[in-house]
């Protein structure tokens, strides 16, 4: 029996599947839900300082492979998370708290408060590629990428994982400014549109919105690679993750552990069950004993 | 998204509409499809007829639902799924038991074997009540303008419930929280259709959840014993923000 | 009857269908028959000054959607492809010739030589991402991309399209960067890797890749629009085209004309037929009269 | 990409071996997968077993197709496919033309119905003319080392062709060009597989393309009138860069 338990940031897991933020992770009990039903642990949905309501409905729209989605960095605000915070422990794994914000100071208050929460770890949304004054213009500065990282880092214990955004001319160099963080994530959505030709309407109210699902995969794997073969950073895959064969995919690229999102609506909650079922098939018929064998084996030059 | 005409539409109450229109897709009673109303917004709305020309039936609450209340034979309707699970066919008699626009959800239910209990603020507002036989329809108000002045447990209360194979309950959670603690612990089969704000209809979003489970995909239909078990039922929601509120 | 007839650039073309570069168009007897069977024109694989073999196969992989390719720009350079284009005009419909370089003085000579074989335009490959020294570094240097297409403005008359990439922070300032050709041609493949979990390896030889195909169709709408609604230049769309509603969507979000590359994979030659029969349909049904019509549609704010 | 074990290996000439794989796929004789080489490169081979288990059978001639050789029983094969179209089946009695690896792809079609002329450089080259019965094969060498001394053609004047109901050919395009002009206005139905430099295998690359059509998708089989009409064939074609050459 292979063991798929994996290890990122210095967290154990029980195996490399992490709920992604955005989906299903605003509500403590969907969250404990998740875990219960497989994952090794979530992130929660990006949390601000201030509650928004979002972007107004259609807020998702299927694509090609994959979904759009523009739901507008709706929250409750940080000082309202806390409760659900405390539901989702009760499943007792861990729980990532992710963050946004557009200024340093934001970004500091959110992570320490979140480590009041008793997270096991602060992610930081720096890619939202649809909210106009987050998101892209925090995480494409360079700079201000490098002082937000840095500064948290002074202020919290627990791991700081930096995810990043594809939307970029020069990936690398966002993720050599974030590389105080303890771990990047890799990807966020890749900025996208759908009209609808009946309508003659792009079909989100916000127009522009997040690609995600198999059709960034390679996208994602891409990414995973370039930046584990020039940075060594430990790594934590994601983007169109909807089978083992990805999962493999992605760690073989070079990531440590992996986040599903888009594939919870091709296969339900079950889908960490079925990755992992599929992990496990794969490591035995290769004779592979632990997943770190396998991280980054594919990487080479 | 599909596109499709309406093709009739009939005015229900003061606020209700029903229209009608071809689609050419198997839809099972208590499922329901996401209305898109371009500029406006989208909502999700049960389909109140799922045999042969189908039918949604709304009513006016903001924005969104007052565009679409707003459409006409000719306009186009978008949307899509069908999503969701539906009611648990019954062998024998069954009670509905709808509040509000809750009917529209029940009203594929409605056979020779159904007797139900309607409910609505007022007399005008009773919602597709004139669909039953005189014996097997009891109406409920809240100002008493038609049938038992008060809650559809008012009326349960008077009745023998054990006669029927299944109830099947929908209307606002309180209502549903009302008529669940009743029939709690009773002999009775029943199922519930609940609802919660729904932003995405495919299981993504959360805004749906209630004790993890996704009503737009676990639901909107789960049977009594399922919702008992339910921590949030009837006592706590999310707002479109995330933020938990009580019901 | 809709007329499905088109104008990018001053060009007449006899429908929107346009044959992308680098799917089938190195063999002139390959592009003559393209055009035989439907397509409006054809944009010739992208020529260099010198011959090039190419990366050795594997070129091509399938991925969700889509495919990979890293062909390495393959080519038997300027001077050997005149009998080619000599070949394909015989099809009697307009034939644009697609150059790269690295350096403002190639293009220039590429672009003159073009002209000289009596193509109906020239296209700009400034994006190809994956041939090092090449496409991705021309294509993200704003001035550099100025002067090229500065200087060979003055030097051509045939209409000049300028190919963008996707693979950047901000394609509004190439696109402004480039705004003295006559049409902008949105977009060029998205860099992506996929990796085979049983060999361990990417399955390119170059590792890195060009993804096409639906998989990218929702980010060629969004460039599209947002290069229209900022600029108001005209555009011919391309990435994922496989339908008519496709086709439409793209004209929607503000093409005049349209490319197809990887649907020749899913469909065959006779794709172009298909759209355009689904073109024709859409514009009955609609009654949509002519093409322009449509162009921008969606475009709102 | 399709991965499997390499079954068997049988030495054939001295540059050509069979490798046999278990594949559960139907394939046509005359069909041809594309065979990864990891760190190598990726090269088309005809399936030359097409029913039960599956084979391939390859010459040494450049670095991939050597790499491919040197695989033994246990180690991996990658390939994708199966890809083109395949030679129509014939009733009655049918001739094989084959020469050098050509063998390859006509191997599925001997049968009890089949002769062959198999062609090759020497008598060691010769491929699969032991699985005929000796009246059923006629050999050519260039050298004369067995059988008639020169070309397939000078074999296939001596003949009755007309009593096959079908001729089917593969080899080297300049051996396919003079069948071809042998053949052209006799009475016979021939069909003949054309090899090009292949890159993507899948329609895309035109690397393969012959006036016009992807070999790798409307071929590589062809019948006599088709290519008949190609300008290209045996005439020119172009290299890994896309340059014209002559054949
Ligand atoms: C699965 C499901 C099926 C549904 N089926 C139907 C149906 O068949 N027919 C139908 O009319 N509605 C149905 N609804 C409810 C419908 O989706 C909402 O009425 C709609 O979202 C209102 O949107 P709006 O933008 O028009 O109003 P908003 O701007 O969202 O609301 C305006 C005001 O009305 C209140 N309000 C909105 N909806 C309701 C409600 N349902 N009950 C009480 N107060 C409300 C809001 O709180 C607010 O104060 C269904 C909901 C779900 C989840
Ligand atoms: C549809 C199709 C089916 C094929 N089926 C078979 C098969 O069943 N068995 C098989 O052995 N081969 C087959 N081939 C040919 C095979 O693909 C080539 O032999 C192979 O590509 C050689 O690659 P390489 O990298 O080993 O040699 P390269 O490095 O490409 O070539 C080395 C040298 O050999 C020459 N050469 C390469 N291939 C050939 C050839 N076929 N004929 C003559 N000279 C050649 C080259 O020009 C070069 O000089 C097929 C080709 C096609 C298009
Ligand atoms: C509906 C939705 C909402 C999302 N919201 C967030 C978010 O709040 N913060 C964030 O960092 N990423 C968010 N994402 C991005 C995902 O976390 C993930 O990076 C991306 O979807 C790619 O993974 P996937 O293909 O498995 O979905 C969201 C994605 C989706 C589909
Ligand atoms: C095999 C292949 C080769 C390509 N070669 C070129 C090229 O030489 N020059 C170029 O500008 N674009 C090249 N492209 C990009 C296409 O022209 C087109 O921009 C892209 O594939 C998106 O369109 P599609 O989804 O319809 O294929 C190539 C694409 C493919 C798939
Ligand atoms: S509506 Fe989004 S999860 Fe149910
Ligand atoms: S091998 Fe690429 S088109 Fe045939």
């Amino acid at each position: 029996m292979p063991d798929i338990s994996a290890k990122i940031a210095g967290l154990e897991l029980e195996n490399p599947l992490i709920l992604a933020s955005g989906i299903l992770d605003e509500n403590g009990y969907t969250m404990r839900r998740i875990m219960e039903e497989g994952a090794a642990a979530v992130v929660t949905k990006s949390i601000g300082i201030d509650e928004r309501a979002g972007y107004r409905p259609p807020v998702i729209a299927e694509v090609d492979s994959g979904l759009l989605n523009a739901v507008g960095l709706a929250n409750p605000g940080i000082e309202s998370f806390g409760e659900e915070i405390e539901i989702a422990l009760t499943a007792g794994k861990p729980v990532i708290g992710s963050i946004f914000a557009s200024t340093v100071e934001d970004f500091v208050n959110l992570a320490e408060k979140m480590e009041k929460f008793s997270v096991s770890g602060v992610e930081l949304n720096l890619s939202c590629p649809h909210v106009e004054g987050f998101g892209t213009e925090v995480g494409s500065d360079a700079s201000l990428v490098e002082e937000i990282v840095t500064e948290i880092k002074k202020k919290i214990s627990v791991p700081l994982f930096a995810k990043l955004s594809p939307n970029v001319s020069n990936m690398l160099e966002i993720a050599k400014a974030a590389e105080r963080a303890d771990a990047y994530v890799l990807i966020n959505t890749v900025r996208g549109m759908s009209i609808d030709i009946n309508a003659r309407k792009p079909v989100l109210s916000n127009r522009y919105g997040g690609l995600s699902g198999s059709a960034i995969k390679p996208v994602g794997i891409r990414y995973v690679y370039e930046v584990k073969k020039e940075t060594g950073k430990e790594i934590v895959g994601v983007g169109g993750i909807e089978t083992g064969y990805d999962a493999i995919e992605y760690i073989m690229a070079g990531a440590s552990a992996l986040q599903i999102g888009t594939a919870l609506f091709r296969h339900g909650r079950r889908v960490f069950d079925l990755v992992n079922g599929q992990i496990n098939d794969f490591m035995a018929r290769e004779k592979v004993d632990r997943i770190d064998e396998l991280i980054g084996v594919a990487i080479s030059g | 998204m599909i596109c499709v005409a309406v093709t009739g539409k009939r005015e229900e109450t003061p606020l209700v509409s029903t229209l009608y229109f071809e689609w050419d897709q198997i839809v099972k009673p208590g499922q329901f499809v996401m209305v898109w109303l371009p500029d406006v917004g989208e909502i999700p709305m049960s389909l109140s007829i799922t045999e042969g020309t189908k039918a949604i039936t709304v009513k006016e609450y903001g924005p969104t639902s007052k565009a679409l209340r707003n459409l006409e034979p000719g306009d186009r309707l978008f949307f899509r799924g069908p999503y969701g699970d539906s009611f648990t066919p019954a062998e024998g008699e069954v009670l509905l038991v709808g509040g509000g626009t809750g009917m529209a959800s029940l009203r594929p239910l409605i056979s020779l074997n159904s007797s139900a209990v309607v409910s609505a603020r007022n007399e005008k507002e009773l919602l597709f009540d004139d669909e039953f036989e005189r014996e097997r329809i009891f109406r409920v108000t809240d100002d008493g303008s038609a049938g038992v002045k008060g809650t559809p447990v008012d009326q349960l209360r008077s009745m023998d419930l054990e006669r029927f194979s299944m109830l099947y309950v929908c209307g606002p959670e309180k209502m549903l929280k009302a008529v669940h603690d009743y029939l709690k612990g009773r002999n009775v089969k029943a199922e519930f259709s609940l609802e919660r704000l729904m932003k995405c209809g495919i299981g993504i979003c959360d805004s749906c959840s209630v004790d993890g489970y996704q009503l737009c995909r676990d639901g909107p239909v789960f049977d009594i014993e399922s919702i008992g078990r339910m921590r949030e039922f009837g006592v706590t929601k999310l707002t479109d923000s995330g933020r938990r509120v009580k019901i």
